[in-house]
């Protein structure tokens, strides 16, 4: 079936309208309530060597709770000295002291003339603590008053991530419904992608050469989501490989990925029902060094000939150096990485290249089953989300920049803390 | 003056070029290999035999260069060294390039840095820049090194309103109170411009945001060449000029020889490390053109067949 | 069994870990979920370091193709591994780095791995060469976008872009070519990544859940059984 | 291997040893282990060169570099992960008697009981080598997959995603210093100066249309056809551009790791540069 323009849009409205709802509860839920304020007036002059100038105090100073953390951190702020912001005045910076339950203080931290917050990051949870800070000239300090004792609490939920929570839900949930309506047996329309058409050639072209397929899943380690995404691939091509009875060889720079795919193409070979013809010599650690690894790939290359090579995965420095060398031997290659940075380097080089989000998509793609094509489908609705937020933010800005209109200034201001990370 | 040496690589050079491009025209393809042996020589050359390109300042380049040449004699210029020594070989040039201009026009220079790193880095320049190339200045009235102070963007805060609250000596222990540079100087305000050399952070961003905008002082860069592009939003306005990599300090050298003859035999690293860069990248550019020619000559070839 | 251990592994860690970002309290998992990899990463090594041992030994014990240089590797396997695990020639005691200057695996990785991987790095020059002569042609309007963008960044770089479009008047300066390289990298550059990274988000965040969710199971060989 | 590859191979051992007796003897005034140096700096080249060799066409020399690359350098990675990973992280955390012989700060907590998870999925790995228990070691695997997956999706999705779209918020008609003053105060100005307003708008223009249409060129479930089909055809000139651009950007780097290298020949080696 194909995607039908008023679904696109009724589908992006319903979800502007419950990211609305959310936005509102979310905006009640942050909203801040009362914080620890420290008690006692502003600042009592120390007493201290009365031959020099003294300096004032800094004022207003607060200990509160650092939201949102595990209880381990607090967080202080005050109204800097007054003489900070004379010309010549002689402050060289703050001095924070803690003192932890009825303890003697303890300077923990120096600061900047200018500051006006801190973040203690050392505190215990359940341990109760009270600061002062000193503002310092060159030979004596002035101590601030104290602050009311307080001690660090943990939150169970970060309310700051709550748009973040929300945007994983919209793209998510997305994911998830297409695929339960594909699982339903409702028919999905997936466009080409021309490299992924091209694998079964690919593969057959190296069985009439009686030349091996070499696959390659990037330099990075099992850590990196696009060797999973490469070795989902290398679960489809081992199959048709095993189908076709053509050889793979596949060199690999990390032991744990020699592990995993071994495991790949022995599984595929076993549901070709060749279990017999899977060797563990298809699969080998190199070594992890990025350069090594890659002269032995070039080695064997050139000395080994493959029909296709397929460069999928974590690539860095090395992309064009193996593809300019697999090409020199006349394969047919198809790659695909998600680092923008090499993706100019294997469109250059190679036949096929799978950019970015194809990478990801292709093992579902390939796979054809209902479900994974339904996820296809979910990313699309993130899509028009990024679109429709574009857009919104494009024209918001637009006009409040060009003519100062306050209301799109607060739409951008909106869209602005939505799509931001903390 | 070009020798036998520079000559014959560069005659073989562009000779082949051209035999190749007469082969490309008969619709005959390049062999990788021969394409390897001209990226090598290209390459080599220049290190053995320094080649220098006339380079032409851009507008980002030569902006800068005009404002230190424009400013009247004895104007006071703050120069900060923002960098560690991997940044070193890409910004270093450019450091010794401008004070060398600096200097020679005249104007009074202040050295600091804000990452601890510049201060050897800085003593490179006067040691080997400064000192040879004006003997007859006087560190303390020619040019004072403040040094480094811990604090990143907290020593610009400071400073754009009070200099001597963050710097009340020079490097040495000597009261900025007795030198005459400050006579007029008070805060960052009464500086005529602001050379940042570097790139990471902080670096000319934090500048523009702490003391450019806020006192209004016309700053000028020097930043490794990945950095460059994110510079362009504050030029011309925030950011009076741009050294971007090698290729601006080339630039830099280029018209500070054209202007000031008398620097005609220094050390030009920016000129020399262009050397093989130009020549590969003409290199380049000529293969990308060879193929075109043999592409559309092969296409038509085959037509006509 | 043999499948629903492992895909109940999966989805409870990934889960717990997309959780554990909006949980203060298990903020720290990340970190040691992270260390964890690396301990059974080191177990792997046993894996690989093996199967590196037992190839070379194989081409050398039957005298395959090249056996010759298997006792190049092997050599320099063990001398490496040896000078490594005893710190060989180290100027300190057992705490020091075991890439203190001095020591012999130091040494050895200066005058060797530091050579050879800078040198197969620098191959790279010669291979934009190439890849620029064989790719960058106008075959299509796609390949003319490519082509054009390279053309007049690379010569942007040189001093001839400068130089060829000097005369072009201040009021037109966008269309002189090291300005015109800096817009290309500031706009249509900047645009092109972007989308890029966009989609790959979202092929990130679909790829994840289907492999939480257990719908791609490929990596256990696993809807093929 | 045939008659002339020995001559070949023997006439480089040869013209090792020469090169190593001229570099100690150039190196001999200034330092006390150079016959070492000298052979470290001329081993240096030699490796140098056979890695070059490649260029032209596959060889001993280049296979000899090659194998002792990888043997070599396997080793260092692991050497490097038994230091830091198994006495750095794991061995503080599991047995105060082995950070004693190692001399590593201990590190006692009672979450410390953990650390024994990865190291029984590590010795389930090895299980890979058994025919009969070899499906065991998919769980270490399992475990990394759900690591991997989980730790990726929060992360991607804040960086590439939610990031990419909110810095793609630009003003379509400028802002200062590009002020938007009037279509009248906008054509009066009009030109194409790269400091221009023009310039900074059409930088705007191009940056949402670019990105709108890069997106539009993913889409998987429509069909690329009408106005979409050209919607989706201007996303790939844009991405073409970037590729270009990109790969265009990248030349200076590389051309410089050459440079690196034969400096380091022709100066280090044969010191014909100073």
């Amino acid at each position: 079936m194909s995607f039908h323009r008023g679904r696109t849009s009724s589908l992006a409205s319903g979800l502007t309208a419950r990211l609305a709802i959310f936005i509102i509860v979310i905006a009640f839920l942050v909203t801040p309530t009362s914080w620890s304020q420290a008690d006692g007036p502003d600042p009592v002059l120390a007493g201290s060597d009365s031959a020099l100038a003294s300096l004032a105090p800094i004022t207003s100073l607060v200990a509160e709770d650092n939201t949102y953390d595990n209880g381990n951190a607090l967080r202080l702020i005050w109204v800097p000295s007054i003489d900070d912001r004379l010309i010549d005045s002689k402050i060289i910076g703050y001095r924070v002291y803690r003192l932890a339950g009825a303890g003697e203080p303890r300077a923990i931290a120096e600061l900047p003339p200018g500051s006006n917050q801190y973040l203690d990051e050392t505190v215990l949870r359940d341990s109760v603590y009270s600061y002062y800070i000193s503002t310092l000239s060159e030979r004596a300090e002035f101590p601030s008053n104290r602050t009311a004792a307080i001690s660090p609490q943990r939150e169970w939920i970060n309310l700051d991530r709550g748009y973040l929570f929300l945007i994983a839900l919209a793209i998510a949930g997305a994911v998830i419904y297409y695929v339960t309506v594909a699982k339903r047996g409702k028919k999905l329309f997936v466009r080409k992608i021309a490299g992924l058409e091209a694998i079964d050639d690919a593969v057959g072209r190296a069985t009439e050469m009686g030349r091996p397929v070499l696959f390659i899943p990037g330099i990075h380690d099992m850590d990196d989501v696009q060797t999973l995404a490469a070795l989902t691939i290398l679960g489809r091509v081992s199959r048709t490989i095993a189908d076709y009875e053509s050889k793979i060889f596949m060199p690999v720079a990390r032991s744990l990925v020699m592990t995993a795919g071994r495991e790949v193409i022995k599984s595929s070979y076993q549901a070709a029902g060749r279990p017999d013809a899977y060797s563990d010599d298809m699969v080998n650690y190199i070594t992890d060094e990025q350069f090594g690894y890659v002269a032995a790939v070039d080695g064997i290359m050139v000395r080994e000939k493959p029909a296709t090579v397929f460069l999928l995965g974590a690539f860095f420095a090395e992309s064009l150096i193996l593809a300019e060398t697999g090409n020199s031997v006349g394969a047919i290659q198809i790659a695909g990485t998600a680092r923008p940075a090499q993706l100019p380097f294997f469109i250059a080089a190679c036949d096929f290249t799978l950019i970015g989000e194809e990478l990801f998509a292709a093992s579902a793609y390939l796979s054809g089953e209902p479900r994974q094509l339904g996820s296809l489908k979910g990313q699309d609705v993130g899509k028009v989300i990024a679109m429709v937020v574009m857009t919104v933010g494009v024209i918001a800005l637009t006009f409040a920049e060009a003519w100062k209109i306050e209301f799109m200034q607060d739409i951008l201001d909106r869209l602005s803390i939505i799509f931001s990370t903390n | 003056m070009p020798n036998v040496g520079v000559l014959v690589p560069l005659v073989a050079i562009f000779g082949g070029l051209i035999w190749l491009l007469v082969r490309a025209i008969r619709g005959r393809e390049v062999e990788r290999r021969v394409i390897f042996m001209f990226i090598f020589v290209a390459v080599a050359t220049p290190i053995l035999f320094p080649i220098t390109f006339q380079e032409h300042a851009t507008p980002v380049v030569k902006n800068l260069f005009d404002r230190i040449e424009n400013l009247p004699s004895g104007s006071t210029i703050l120069m900060s060294f923002d960098f560690d020594p991997a940044m070193a070989p890409e910004v270093q040039p450019m450091a010794n390039a401008l004070s060398r201009h600096c200097l020679a026009r005249e104007h009074k220079i202040v050295f600091m840095c804000l990452w601890a790193t510049g201060q050897s880095l800085l003593n490179t320049t006067l040691e080997y820049v400064i000192r040879p190339d004006f003997p007859h200045l006087v560190d303390g009235v020619d040019f004072v090194n403040v040094g480094y102070k811990a604090g990143n963007e907290g020593v610009l805060n400071v400073i754009v309103s009070d200099f001597k609250k963050m710097f009340p000596t020079d490097v040495n222990g000597v009261p900025l109170d007795g030198v005459e540079i400050f006579d007029k100087v008070g805060s960052c305000k009464d500086f005529d411009l602001i050379l940042t050399v570097g790139g990471g952070r902080p670096g000319p961003k934090e500048w523009v945001l702490f003391v450019g905008d806020p006192a209004d002082v016309p700053i000028g860069a020097g930043v490794a060449a990945v950095v460059a592009p994110q510079l362009y939003p504050y030029y011309p306005r925030q950011v009076i000029g741009i050294l971007g990599g090698i290729k601006g300090a080339a630039e830099y050298e280029s018209e500070l020889v054209k202007t000031h003859p008398r620097f005609e035999n220094m050390e030009k690293p920016g000129l020399r490390m262009m050397g093989p860069q130009t020549l590969a990248h003409v290199v380049i550019l000529a293969f990308i053109v060879i193929g075109n020619i043999a592409f559309f000559r092969g296409r038509r070839g085959k037509k006509t067949e | 069994m043999r499948q629903l251990v492992p895909l109940t592994i999966t989805f409870c860690v990934g889960t717990l870990l997309i959780v554990s970002v909006f949980i203060p309290p298990l903020g720290d998992l990340e970190r040691t979920f992270t260390l964890w990899f690396d301990i059974i990463a080191v177990f792997a090594f046993f894996l690989g370091g093996g199967n590196l041992l037992r190839v070379h030994i194989n081409k050398l014990r039957r005298r395959k193709t090249d056996w010759g240089f298997s006792i190049v590797t092997l050599a320099g396997f063990s001398t490496m591994l040896a000078a490594g695990l005893f710190k060989i020639g180290n100027p300190g005691d057992i705490a020091t780095a075991v890439d203190a200057p001095g020591s012999m695996f130091y040494t050895i990785f200066d005058s060797v791995v530091v050579p050879l991987g800078s040198t197969m790095y620098s191959l790279l020059a010669f291979f934009v060469a190439s890849a620029s002569y064989r790719a960058f042609r106008a075959k299509n309007r796609e390949a003319t976008l490519l082509l054009v963008a390279a053309f007049i960044i690379l010569l942007g770089r040189t001093p001839f872009g400068l130089m060829l479009t000097e005369w072009v008047p201040d009021s037109f300066s966008l269309l002189q070519i090291p300005n015109l390289a800096i817009w290309i990298m500031n706009s249509p550059n900047l645009a092109g990544q972007r989308a890029i990274m966009i989609g790959i988000g979202l092929g990130v965040i679909s790829m994840s859940l289907r492999l939480i969710l257990g719908i791609e199971r490929s990596y256990l060989g696993g809807d093929n059984a | 291997m045939n008659r002339s590859t020995y001559i070949v191979v023997g006439v480089v051992v040869v013209l090792f040893l020469i090169s190593w007796i001229l570099k100690a003897v150039s190196l001999s005034g200034e330092d006390d282990g150079y016959i070492l140096r000298g052979f470290l700096i001329t081993m240096s080249a030699f490796l140098t060169l056979a890695i070059f060799s490649f260029l032209y066409r596959d060889n001993p020399f280049y296979k000899f570099a090659e194998h002792l690359f990888v043997g070599v350098s396997a080793a260092f990675w692991m050497t490097q992960g038994f230091w830091s990973t198994i006495v750095g992280n794991l061995i503080p955390r599991l047995s105060a008697g082995l950070s004693g012989f190692f001399m590593v700060p201990h590190q006692p907590s009672p979450w410390n009981i953990s650390y024994w998870i990865p190291v029984i999925l590590g010795i389930l790995l090895l299980m890979r080598l058994s025919a009969k228990y070899g499906w065991l070691s998919r769980w270490p695997l399992a475990l990394i997959v759900g690591t991997t997956a989980g730790l990726n999706f929060v992360r991607y999705l804040r960086s590439d995603f939610i990031v990419q779209v909110s810095s793609t918020f630009v003003p379509l008609l400028g802002r200062e210093p590009h002020q938007w003053q009037g279509a009248g105060a906008f054509v009066s100005q009009l030109d194409l100066s790269a400091t221009g307003q023009l310039a900074a708008l059409l930088t705007n223009w191009v940056i949402f249309v670019g990105v709108f249409c890069g997106i539009v060129y993913f889409f998987f479930s429509k069909e690329h056809t009408g106005v979409f089909g050209r919607a989706s055809r201007v996303g790939i000139w844009v991405l073409m551009i970037t590729f270009g651009a990109s790969f265009g950007y990248t030349v200076m780097g590389r051309i410089s790791l050459l440079v690196g290298r034969v400096t380091f020949l022709f100066r280090d080696w044969l010191e014909l540069i100073s």
